[in-house]
């Protein structure tokens, strides 16, 4: 009995640790959850987009912050969404019942997202995330999802669509095609979208295979690859994969197209890696920080400039897309003069962005359809040249020219 | 029947609190808690019997859950019978496992659960039209639904959860005095002994094996649609597997107690890293770990016997209660 | 009618060894046969094959006329076959009774039932008052009376009692063969191994005589235990001739003297200054203690034996000089120097070689390797050149296997080597636990040659027997052993025709 | 044919590391019977060691494109240290624990472990710029990627190395005694202890040695440890537990069966088939497939 009274002392002792934080908060502010994966082998992605959520909250902060309550100031509540489906429930739930939050920024995994749902629905606050899974924007997720990034099956469309277009600029003639992916929710749902296109743009699939996650040799791959005869490979790996694909094939000597499928392919460190081996790359992105939309809006570019200099690297995807979320979110806000999360959800619901920060994300509007999804936004094709990633399709807000691969 | 009666009043005490508790972080963690103290306490009546250390067992979570929902989604079949079929297959799983893994010892053991559960982890990422594959399968649902085991109010799974754990505490208390409790005190002291005095040693090993595996699938049933969420990393993967051998563990495999007391450490650990560092990360893992290395290098034996040794520095009586 | 035990031809090997060569007896229903032998003649790997915890490498066992053949030792045991074990087997976990009851359990008994006869069977043990304590606190004679409780609740045909009565008080013993003879008389059977030859005599109509895996006699006990064969077998050589038949000499020996006493009394040896002291020492094993305070001496240049009977604490004694286990009280020093408290590696390098009992090998080094680890002593490693030789022209049938994996040496090979890895260190004393274990007569000859040479050439030796005869030959001095206490100690030859040694072997 | 050829090669190559690795583990378990389930999280001490030494610079160009692997024998020493504290702060005391408190210290500390690598370094992926990665040699249509040759090459010394250590220095005979039985090691006056250090540190630098050797063409990460442990105690057991020359083969095979399986099945149910193949070692042949009679280490 008497271990058990102990046990219990325990337990009060962490409710009040935990609870001190949750007391101290300033009156003119509005909370928002920023809940990313931060430790685990996704935390990069997390860093990321905590880093553009810093500057986004300075920006619009700067900017008077939220005119409709007052010039309320946007406070960032960051928390840890760990890498498992029960981590990402309990953070969720920790934040959402000890803050009184506007709405959420985050999740950016399909698991987590999935898993952590449920909570955001209950306590009816709304949540942007760049999560891609097509699963998340279907009338089950209770209306309170906005999926700022575009759909994981729109990633393949694109990879297929720019092939066309390759095709046709330079006559490559290219009809195999082999699509490698990591076996992950990420890799599954853009293969899905590659295959099914690939095979409508007449495309023959001569290899389709997963590989696990933290596979420490791409080797075997590579010959695989090779033995198919294919003439365009569509891979979607994370950075260490990533980097061991196309070291393989440079070793082989092997020169067939290779048309990345984000994530690895267009994050920093594989240009750091890779040094000027990574120039002419091609990839597939939810996002880059020299479309039009972004080059051509001072505003928006300094944004990059400023995220180049705090953090070293340039303005990743993950980034680019927080920063459009969060001030998404503020318009939201704005829009409803209210920091009750249910109005704010009714504001993103029908809210239609055209300039600010929410035009961050190409091409340049943002709009949610009835089950949360991006209307507007397309995914873009870059080219790393000399050293960093540049648009250059769709046309629409491309602003490089290709470098025939 | 005193400690039945305490344990019971203690799962009162529980879910009073539970239901009191305005704040849904701690219902969520608690049911966390819960959960994992349920698992913990079946993994310890087959570990804390052979001494050896399990790092397969989230496979049996998994096994059951899978069953479970892919026959409630696909087929109709309530959870409530649904579960008891995925139980069977934790079942059968662990007979298979078992009978083939009882004559290993310390680390040959630990290996071979460890990789029997990587066998079923990636024969479930392969058969993805039916499991899911990596993407795994979301159980969503918008209002109560009892005999399916949705209740849109977390306490539910909570008020469960408690309950199994303390249904469980229970029964691994009769089992103790009762003819199996025998053999399995008999063989843990000594397995040629045991044989000696006619015990069916490989027998009541495997039985042992397959009783904590039908146990953690229990509760596998109930987590899932508490979850409401699975994949086969997060389920059958190595992380829940080292959880429950480590709440276990840390808690103490020689008392009946130690994997809540495990638990709730663990559980208040993490509340604690979160509290403090939840904006930066890593620290959460980094102190999760490390305090279980200054809890082993303190008492090996775990937080129960710890407790004990405390308690007998402030006043003689030995506290043998829970033993 | 078909005995109930039939043991037909049965062999079994470990590895080079031949611990069972050919065993073939039998033990009637309603009977009790005793079974005695030297340590190391195969009889607990008889008893572990019976009870099928071995399988046998040949022949075959027939139980109520039934062949055991791969049935299981739990199975064995419903069948009413079934043993104790040399070291107390406790349920810690349980209450006595409780640990009791398990034997009723498994024959199917509801517990409340088990409890019931668990108590009658406690209470006719005189164990009442112990029942619903935990075992850890009991001592030995009681856990053993446990283990025998646990076996009788199995409702026995035939039970195996494997040195049971070592280490019981004189009142236990009663207690002990009391049961037996009741369950005797209500029809059960018993093999008894022991080693206190008048409880087998009280006991039993029949003796059976093991020696090196082989029965060298079998037959009414008076009888066999005259028989010369056997007391070669069971107590060495035509030296035991003596033991059996000595008439109480003249020797009067305190139970146990005081090492200044000892050091002041003259010997007829070449000793000089004291090398080993042994003060008063004790310890144990697991908390049960073995040694009751055991004074010891030996001087430069001497050859001192420890006798007595299995159980006695001989081999304890030189597990704790070389601090394979703990001093729990006393002193043991070495050329002057305390080593009570050292590390386990120090003896060895203050100049103490061992010989352990069972040969201590390094089976997966070769021979050579083996040599070479013995040379860690600081000295040593200068000399080794010199050892070596002296090892190889001690034993040459080493020299043709410098190569081999210890492993692959025969027995009496393994026991050379042993010796001569002892004295790659170039040892100051060496001691010497049981060197004719387990080893045919001629090869015990043949290490008993060495150890003469040995001795003559000026090393002291400190050497631990059961084989009495060749003990006293080669030794200086001789110490009797008897329940953890030294009950006897004088030049070897008083000591060979003191009455005292017999009652240590024989505990008439 | 090949293509075959080809896999054969590629598994060899990055089998190497998987060597060296487990050569680690083995010598380890062999002595102090003690599995190192935070071995793994040492590789990646030694990466973060190994990166943060070449991010000083590499040697100049007499050394063509190969300066970067200066870093190899110091980061070697600087993990034998950190094995030497490993033991004298944990392992010491954890001696005279059971198997399981053991079990769980070194998860622990692997857990730990990774939690306090992102604390002190981030979560980011570390990869020095250098000429190695990607680089390749092409003989009769195979070509040989450069990073895991060297690194192969290397492992193969150290196994050359150790197995001499093992054979013919008095430290091996005597590691080689405590693993058969450390109680007879003693009483002929082997300090016992003093092999446990030294087997912690020379474990712990081969794990250094692998990290420096991987750098030039793996990314460097907290959990970076985990993806090469794996297959590390995949590799130990097939070889038999203790058996560090074994452990070389076990490690290669592995990389062999990992390449093969993977260029020409799906990668997914090739590791169900080669964790059956590790049960069923386990089961029927516990002692391992490199492992006859009784030999240790």
């Amino acid at each position: 009995m008497r271990k058990r009274g102990l046990s219990f002392l325990a337990f009060l002792g962490t409710v009040a640790v935990v609870l001190a934080p949750a007391a101290a908060r300033a009156a003119d502010t509005v909370d928002i959850a920023v809940i990313v994966p931060l430790s685990g082998p996704n935390a990069t992605v997390g860093e990321m987009i905590v880093n553009a959520t810093k500057l986004a909250v300075e920006d619009i902060n700067g900017a008077g912050g939220i005119k409709s309550l007052g010039g309320a100031k946007l406070n960032p509540i960051i928390a840890d969404a760990t890498n498992d489906p029960q981590g990402a429930v309990t953070t969720a739930e920790r934040v959402l019942s000890q803050n009184k939050v506007a709405g959420a920024y985050g999740l950016a995994l399909s698991p987590l997202t999935t898993a952590a749902l449920p909570a955001f629905v209950k306590h009816h606050v709304p949540v942007v995330t760049s999560a891609i899974s097509d699963k998340l924007v279907t009338p089950d997720n209770g209306g309170y999802l906005f999926q700022i990034a575009p759909k994981g099956t729109a990633f393949g469309n694109q990879q297929v669509e720019f092939l066309k277009f390759l095709n046709d600029k330079y006559k490559m003639g290219i009809t195999k095609a082999a699509i490698l992916y990591v076996n992950n929710p990420y890799g599954t749902a853009t293969e899905k979208g590659i295959e099914q296109l690939a095979q409508k743009a007449g495309m023959e699939i001569v290899l389709d295979s997963a590989y696990p996650e933290n596979i420490t040799d791409a080797s075997p791959l590579v010959s695989k690859i090779q033995r198919s005869g294919a003439q365009v490979l569509f891979p979607v790996s994370y950075i260490t994969d990533a980097s061991l694909i196309l070291t393989g094939l440079r070793s082989a000597d092997s020169h067939l197209l290779v048309i990345g499928g984000g994530a690895g392919f267009i994050w920093p460190p594989i240009g750091e890696s890779l040094g000027d081996k990574v120039n002419g790359l091609i990839s597939v992105a939810s996002w880059n920080l020299d479309s039009k939309n972004v080059k051509d809006e001072s505003k928006l570019s300094g944004v990059t400039q400023r995220y180049q200099k705090a953090y070293g690297t340039f303005m990743p995807e993950q980034a680019g897309e927080a920063y459009a979320g969060i001030s998404v979110l503020a318009a939201a806000i704005e829009a409803a003069a209210s920091d009750d999360p249910a109005k704010v959800r009714d504001a993103l619901a029908k809210l239609h962005v055209t300039g600010g920060g929410g035009a961050m994300m190409q091409p340049g509007e943002v709009e949610f359809d009835e089950n949360g999804a991006n209307t507007h936004v397309v995914p873009v094709m870059i080219q790393w040249q000399n050293g960093v990633p540049h648009t250059v399709f769709p046309e629409s807000v491309a602003t490089a020219e290709i470098v025939k691969p | 029947m005193r400690r039945a009666l305490v344990i019971f009043a203690a799962w009162m005490a529980a879910a009073a609190a539970g239901l009191l508790l305005k704040n849904d972080y701690f219902a969520s963690v608690a049911t966390a808690m819960a959960f994992l103290a349920l698992w913990a306490q079946s993994w310890n009546l087959l570990c804390g019997l052979t001494g050896n250390i399990s790092l397969g067992h989230s496979v049996f979570v998994a096994v059951a859950a899978y069953v479970t929902v892919i026959l409630f989604q696909q087929a109709g079949v309530s959870p409530l019978l649904g579960g008891l079929l995925g139980i069977l297959g934790s079942v059968v799983l662990a007979s298979i496992v078992g009978a083939a893994t009882l004559r290993l010892r310390g680390p040959y053991f630990t290996l071979a659960t460890l990789s029997a559960a990587a066998v079923v982890l990636s024969l479930i990422l392969h058969y993805s039209q039916l499991t899911g594959g990596p993407s795994g399968l979301a159980i969503t649902f918008a209002q109560d639904s009892p005999f399916d085991l949705e209740f849109t109010n977390v306490r539910a799974y909570f008020l469960i959860a408690t309950g199994l754990l303390a249904a469980v505490t229970l029964f691994l208390d009769f089992l103790k005095r009762s003819k199996l409790g025998f053999y399995i005190a008999a063989i843990k002291s000594s397995e040629e002994a045991a044989a000696a005095a006619g015990i069916r040693v490989a027998l009541v090993k495997v039985i042992v094996f397959c009783l904590s595996a039908a146990l953690t699938a229990l509760g596998g049933v109930v987590y899932v649609f508490y979850i409401g969420f699975m994949d086969p990393n997060f389920l059958s993967g190595l992380t829940l597997s080292v959880e429950i051998a480590l709440i276990a563990v840390v808690g103490g495999m020689d008392y009946l107690i130690g994997p809540i007391i495990g638990a709730i450490f663990y559980e208040a650990i993490d509340v604690a890293a979160n509290a403090t560092f939840g904006a930066s990360g890593g620290w959460d893992v980094m102190l999760l770990g490390f305090a279980v290395v200054v809890m082993v290098m303190t008492e090996p034996r775990g937080l129960c016997e710890l407790t004990i040794r405390l308690l007998r520095l402030i006043h003689r009586r030995p506290a043998r209660f829970w033993s | 009618m078909t005995a109930l035990l039939e043991i037909k031809g049965i062999a079994k090997s470990f590895g080079a060894v031949r611990s069972l060569v050919d065993i073939t007896f039998s033990v009637e229903d309603h009977s009790i046969v005793g079974l005695i032998g030297p340590n190391g003649a195969g009889k607990s790997t008889l008893i572990n094959i019976l009870t099928g915890v071995y399988a046998p490498d040949g022949g075959n066992v027939q139980f109520a006329g039934r062949n055991l053949g791969r049935i299981a030792t739990a199975e064995r045991a419903r069948l009413g076959l079934v043993r104790t074990f040399q070291r107390p087997t406790p349920i810690l976990d349980l209450s006595c009774i409780e640990g009791v009851m398990v034997g009723g359990l498994a024959r199917g008994l509801s517990v409340g039932k088990a409890r019931n006869a668990a108590l009658d069977i406690l209470t006719s043990l005189g164990l009442r008052e112990a029942a619903d304590q935990s075992p850890r606190k009991l001592p030995t004679g009681h856990l053993k009376l446990l283990d025998f409780a646990r076996v009788l609740m199995l409702a026995p045909r035939l039970v195996l009692l494997d040195e049971l009565m070592a280490g019981l008080s004189f009142s236990e013993l009663e207690v002990v063969l009391g049961a037996i003879e009741r369950l005797a008389d209500r029809g059960a059977s018993f093999l008894v191994v022991e080693h206190l030859l008048d409880v087998i005599k009280r006991l039993s109509r029949r003796l059976v005589v093991m020696d090196a895996g082989i029965i060298v006699a079998a037959g009414e006990p008076t009888e066999v235990i005259r028989d010369p064969r056997v007391i070669e077998a069971y107590l060495g050589d035509e030296a035991g001739a003596v033991l059996v038949e000595a008439e109480p000499a003249p020797v009067s020996s305190p139970l146990a003297l005081s090492s200044e006493e000892l050091i002041s009394t003259p010997f007829k040896s070449a000793g000089t200054g004291p090398m080993l002291e042994v003060n008063d020492l004790v310890t144990g094993y697991d908390g049960i203690e073995v040694l009751h305070g055991v004074d010891l001496i030996v001087k430069e240049g001497e050859t001192v034996c420890i006798l007595g009977a299995n159980g006695a604490g001989k081999s304890t004694i030189l597990r704790a000089v070389m601090r394979q286990l703990p001093c729990w009280r006393g002193r043991v020093s070495f050329l002057g120097e305390d080593i009570t408290n050292v590390k386990a590696f120090a003896p060895a390098h203050v100049g103490i070689g061992y010989v352990p009992e069972g040969r201590g090998m390094l089976a997966s080094l070769s021979v050579r390797e083996n040599l070479e680890m013995g040379a860690h002593p600081g000295g040593a490693r200068a000399a080794f050149a010199r050892n070596l030789e002296r090892v190889l022209s001690l034993f040459p049938a080493l020299v043709s296997r410098l190569g081999d994996a210890a492993a692959n040496l025969s027995g009496g090979q393994q026991q050379m080597l042993a010796i001569g890895r002892a004295l790659m260190g170039s040892p100051k004393l060496v001691l010497l636990d049981e060197p004719s274990l387990g080893l045919a007569p001629q090869i015990v000859s043949h290490v008993y040659g060495a150890l003469t040479e040995l001795k003559s050439s000026g090393q002291a030796i400190l050497l631990v027997e059961q084989t009495v005869g060749k003990a006293l030959a080669l030794s200086d001095r001789a110490y009797v052993v008897d329940g953890g206490k030294v009950v006897l100690t004088g030049p070897s030859d008083n000591v060979r025709s003191d009455k005292l040694l017999r009652d240590a072997y024989l505990g008439l | 044919m090949i293509i075959f050829l080809q896999s054969i090669l590629n598994g060899l190559l990055i089998g190497g590391v998987y060597a060296l690795v487990a050569m680690g583990l083995n010598l380890m378990f062999g002595v102090m019977k003690l599995v190192n389930f935070a071995h793994g999280e040492f590789l990646m001490a030694g990466m973060y060691v190994a990166v943060g030494l070449a991010s000083l610079g590499t040697l100049p160009g007499a050394f063509g494109m190969f300066g970067i692997y200066w870093v190899a024998i110091p980061t070697m020493f600087v993990m034998a240290a950190v094995g030497l504290a490993f033991y004298l702060l944990l392992l010491d005391r954890a001696a005279r624990f059971g198997e399981s408190p053991q079990i769980l210290l070194t998860i622990g500390l692997s857990i730990g472990a990774q939690g306090l690598a992102q604390v002190l370094r981030g979560s980011g992926f570390k990869l020095v710029p250098n000429p190695i990665n990607g680089a390749a040699i092409r003989f009769g249509g195979l070509n040989l990627q450069l990073g895991p040759a060297i690194a192969f090459i290397v492992a193969l010394a150290a196994t050359i190395v150790m197995a001499w250590v093992l054979r013919a220095t008095r430290f091996g005979k005597s590691a080689r005694a405590v693993a058969e039985s450390a109680e007879t090691a003693e009483m002929l006056g082997i300090d016992a202890r003093r092999v446990y250090i030294v087997s912690t540190s020379i474990a712990i630098g081969l794990v250094g040695l692998a990290a420096a050797l991987l750098i030039p063409y793996q990314y460097t990460f907290p959990n970076v440890g985990q993806n090469f442990v794996v297959v590390a105690f995949l590799a130990i057991v097939i070889a038999g537990l203790g058996n560090v020359v074994g452990a070389v083969f076990g490690g290669l095979l592995m990389g062999v069966m990992q390449s093969l399986t993977a260029s020409y099945f799906d990668l997914d149910l090739s590791t169900a088939a080669i964790y059956l193949l590790f049960l069923a070692v386990l089961l029927l042949r516990p002692q391992g497939l490199f492992t006859r009679g009784r030999r240790t280490l």
